[in-house]
């Protein structure tokens, strides 16, 4: 019965979807010209990024990416909440996976390949596709390998939550540094450059590497934390 | 062409959307009704990712030498939404997860009736 | 033509994972297929032109989430069916 | 230079990143920081108000580009009295959990502060963005705060009415991002008023469509009708203050992003009953509820979701006075309910089951407490002296003007029905005997002290109910007037940082 009140409620709501967005290929928006060209003009002419979309996000729509490492850092200290017990044995944890010589090997091995490969995507986040969440969460599946794979591999909670600190206090500090300059929060005050260096953008690349950094530490403090929760 | 391409995407993922939606809504083990949730957002990112799409176009990134070609491009800012919704639907799936964990803890059971001792 | 029916054949595979993942009772294999949905959701922006949100999609729909759920399947039960305790069921089956 | 709309979101953001570290240094500071920040956000959006009254609305842009292609932030009469009524009340509620678990656990209060400030700080958020993604993500912020104070305690029950509130607010927040998805496929744009200015262009079948899936996604913060069911469980087993916090702040925050959506960003006929018929159901079922129940959070929390009703029935009528006395309610609401939540927090405070009739008898042993529970029971229900009575008055004076008795009615029949439970509370506290084995708690300082403004504020809003008069009229004219939102918004001279 519960069921075919559910299919019912889900054809009325699939209808009503499909009514919204399958019209779209063949009418077309009703306004033709969104912010979007906008965007796609002012990356290039005045803030000399090639990637649009973290212009967009450290910059056009800068203030959304604060809040959403805001929520990170809020689900990464709930889970410690909630995950709380008093006792809380630290550094021992239930192996997942009980992993044979080849995959520690192998991780030993691909570690600080991923690490890598993360920094370099979240430095070139202005050039290239990619950027601070990205690049964080390839560093944190790295950490998540070698979690993975070896029982006794540990991270210290207190150098994540300084860098997590300190990527934040940074962040909300540039945003500040914009009003200080006689802008708006978050403005980019820095000069530009010219586009396609590694130092363009004003204070995208920095803003974005702070992202990645912050986004990194939270994600690979999350992990820890689940994987420290002890069966009972 | 392009009209059934993109019949084919909405389709894919309004599809995704009611069938996550009908694991989370009739489904009875905790755990699926998360991984319900999940399916229900992957299918809204690739509604979002959809809707910026225009026909052969390029991703939003300027190359060298190529400046000009805004014209083609598909459109960023739903790119630049589902970044943001990807990041903060993961935190929502990792809390729930963890008052899943805490659940059992307590009633060694992920059966949502033999859970339920409030009152919906 | 080619783009169309890639895009066609992935979109039935994911729409296939998602109703795998919401009736198989064993919830090991329902999170792998919910992994195996990001993976094609990945591959599908990179198709759209959406490079960014795939390499997110990536590294946290299939690498992170799935972990996540694992690790949650491993301190709780493994089977949808399952109303004992998991200690129970690992006697049952020794 | 008063201060800046952005401040009152980064300076909590900053904090919040700073208190991990600062715990490091010395422990209290975990708590007197927060406090700190709270209060900092009290004062200056306070002030901003007075500036608002008298020199007209603050728009703020942010990343340095203007209305529809950055964010910008509304500081108007509505959204500034609104602000100020959340900040106050978080203060408010800092300052009577200042002691909490103090001494005991360390890292369990560290978290609950850093909760409670960001609690606060979405809530904003959501109050003074303009960008409806935006606003998406506070409600995120304020929804995973609350999920983790709902689960504070590591009791049986709150990790259940956590995930009962986790599950529907991200089936909400599904329904929202739909809605976002549909607004910037027709409209390309996510700036309120750039929506506001075009939303005619749109055709209804999807402004319909949209507008459902935007009321699926905000309703549950605002605790309408058939998205409440969370609230009840969530108020039970949240920490007291935290209870006094959702009815305080959060639902304030959802209340208002409901009508800034329906009076501001669509123009659909026929929404206005839509929102009457809601609040009526909302509140009958609500009050009707809240008769039967034997926990006295409970009791409250279901009395919460009436109120809240009420408000909607009251902006239903879709007048300038129906508006006034909906945000009037929602003054009164916001600070008796608190008071309501802390004082019956502490008559319980050493219950289990916190169960109506433990209440029996402590009106001797805890008389302070008693008093001031029985001024909130008497302002909600609206005796005349007090300040419930005001609200609801222009509730019927409005819905009178209209000339629907219909609604007069029933909402009449309501007010008999929330008498009969709260003076049933009253009653037992004054005139029946102690059981044996309830230990009255003494309040602490703190506690009192928090307790004893609120009661101060109904009394003064009682007596001389036209201190908040003037706010409530700019805000309500503020929130009627749509076209003079878009050109507020799309004419950023008043930026106060430049």
């Amino acid at each position: 019965m519960k069921k075919l009140v559910v299919i019912l409620l889900l054809a009325v709501t699939g209808y009503y979807l499909g009514d919204s967005f399958m019209d779209l290929g063949k009418n077309g928006p009703v306004v033709e010209t969104g912010v979007k060209d906008f965007y796609l003009e002012k990356t290039v002419s005045e803030l000399k990024v090639a990637n649009t979309i973290t212009s967009i996000i450290v910059n056009f729509r800068g203030f959304d990416t604060l809040g959403e490492v805001t929520v990170l850092f809020l689900a990464a200290t709930a889970l410690g909440g909630i995950l709380y017990k008093k006792r809380h044995h630290v550094g021992e944890r239930s192996v997942l996976f009980p992993s044979s010589p080849i995959v520690r090997a192998g991780s030993k091995l691909l570690f600080p390949a991923i690490v890598l490969l993360g920094v370099y995507v979240f430095v070139h986040g202005h050039l290239s596709p990619g950027g601070g969440f990205q690049g964080g969460t390839i560093v944190a599946t790295g950490f998540l390998l070698m979690l993975l794979a070896y029982d006794n591999f540990s991270v210290s909670h207190n150098v994540l939550s300084f860098i997590e600190s300190f990527a934040g206090i940074f962040f909300v500090l540039f945003g500040f540094a914009g009003m200080w300059m006689g802008g708006t929060f978050l403005e980019n005050f820095l000069p530009v450059g010219t586009m396609n260096d590694l130092f363009s953008g004003g204070i995208i690349p920095i803003v974005y590497i702070l992202v990645g950094f912050k986004v990194a530490a939270e994600l690979t403090g999350l992990i820890y934390t689940v994987l420290n929760e002890k069966e009972t | 062409m392009f009209e059934i391409l993109r019949y084919g995407i909405y389709g894919g993922s309004i599809s995704l959307i009611l069938i996550g939606l009908y694991a989370a809504l009739t489904k009875r083990s905790l755990i699926k009704i998360i991984i319900g949730l999940s399916i229900v957002n992957g299918g809204i990112h690739l509604l979002l990712i959809t809707i910026g799409y225009v026909k052969n176009g390029t991703a939003p990134i300027f190359s060298p030498g190529f400046e000009n070609a805004a014209e083609r491009m598909v459109d960023p800012v739903p790119q630049a939404l589902v970044l943001t919704a990807i990041v903060i639907g993961f935190a929502v799936t990792a809390v729930a997860l963890s008052l899943i964990i805490r659940l059992y803890r307590h009633h060694h059971t992920l059966e949502i009736d033999e859970i339920k001792n409030l009152k919906w | 033509m080619m783009f169309i029916i890639l895009v066609f054949f992935l979109i039935i595979l994911m729409v296939g994972a998602a109703i795998y993942a919401i009736v198989q009772k064993d919830l090991l294999y329902a999170v792998i297929a919910t992994g195996v949905i990001s993976l094609i959701l990945s591959a599908l922006f990179l198709l759209l032109q959406a490079p960014d949100v795939a390499l997110t999609e990536a590294a946290i729909g299939v690498a992170l989430t799935t972990i996540i759920f694992i690790i949650t399947i491993r301190n709780t039960v493994r089977h949808e069916d399952d109303f004992k305790d998991r200690d129970d069921l690992k006697s049952a089956v020794k | 230079m008063v201060g800046s709309p952005v401040l009152l979101i980064a300076i909590p953001l900053l904090a919040a990143f700073m208190i991990p570290l600062l715990g490091m240094i010395w422990k209290e500071l975990v708590r007197i920081v927060p406090g700190l920040v709270l209060a900092y956000m009290m004062i200056s959006s306070a002030s901003m108000l007075m500036y608002v009254t008298n020199n007209g609305t603050i728009i703020e842009t942010l990343s340095g580009w203007e209305a529809p292609w950055g964010i910008n932030l509304v500081f108007s009469p509505l959204t500034a009295f609104l602000t100020t009524l959340m900040t106050f009340m978080g203060f408010i509620v800092w300052l009577y959990s200042y002691r909490f678990k103090r001494n005991v656990d360390f890292e369990p209060a560290k978290k609950y502060f850093i909760f409670l400030m960001m609690l606060v700080a979405g809530a904003v958020g959501i109050v003074i963005t303009g960008d409806i993604f935006n606003q998406f993500v506070f409600i995120e912020i304020t929804g995973i705060s609350a999920y983790a104070l709902t689960a504070f305690y590591t009791g049986r029950n709150s990790a259940e009415a956590s995930f009962k509130y986790l599950l529907m607010g991200s089936l909400s927040a599904s329904s929202l991002l739909i809605a976002i998805a549909i607004i910037y496929s027709q409209l390309g744009t996510l700036n309120m008023a750039d929506i506001a200015d075009k939303i005619h262009l749109m055709p209804a079948g999807y402004k319909v469509t949209a507008l459902i899936f935007f009321m699926m996604g905000i309703g549950i913060e605002a605790e309408i009708f058939p998205l409440n069911g969370w609230a009840p469980d969530a108020y039970t087993e949240a920490p007291g203050p935290i209870g006094a916090a959702f009815a305080g702040i959060v639902v304030k925050a959802g209340v208002y992003a409901m009508v800034r959506m329906v009076f501001t960003l669509f123009d659909v006929s026929g929404t206005m009953e839509v929102l009457l018929i809601i609040g009526l159901i909302t509140l009958i079922i609500a009050e009707t509820a809240a008769v039967r129940q034997d926990k006295l959070k409970r009791m409250l929390a279901y009395s919460s979701i009436g109120q809240m009703g009420l408000v909607f029935v009251a902006f239903g009528i879709g007048t300038l006075e129906g508006v006034y006395a909906a945000l009037f309610l929602m003054l009164n609401h916001a600070i008796i309910k608190p008071l309501l939540f802390l004082s019956g927090s502490q008559l319980v405070f050493n219950s289990k089951e916190k169960l109506i009739k433990e209440v029996n008898g402590l009106g001797k042993y805890m008389p302070y407490t008693s008093i001031l529970f029985a001024l909130g029971a008497f302002a909600i229900v609206g005796l005349p002296p007090f300040a419930g009575f005001w609200s609801k008055l222009s509730v019927l004076t409005a819905a009178a003007n209209e000339g629907m008795l219909l609604i007069i009615a029933l909402i009449l029949i309501v007010s008999v029905i929330e008498i009969v439970y709260y003076f049933r509370v009253v009653n037992r506290i004054y005139f029946f005997e102690k059981a044996e084995d309830v230990i009255p708690q003494k309040p602490r300082i703190n506690a009192v002290i928090a307790m004893s403004i609120l009661g101060a504020i109904i009394l003064l809003i009682g007596f001389n109910p036209d201190v908040v008069s003037t706010y409530l009229h700019n805000a309500s004219a503020d929130l009627m007037d749509t076209q003079q939102y878009i050109k507020n918004v799309f004419s950023v001279g008043q930026s106060l940082t430049k």
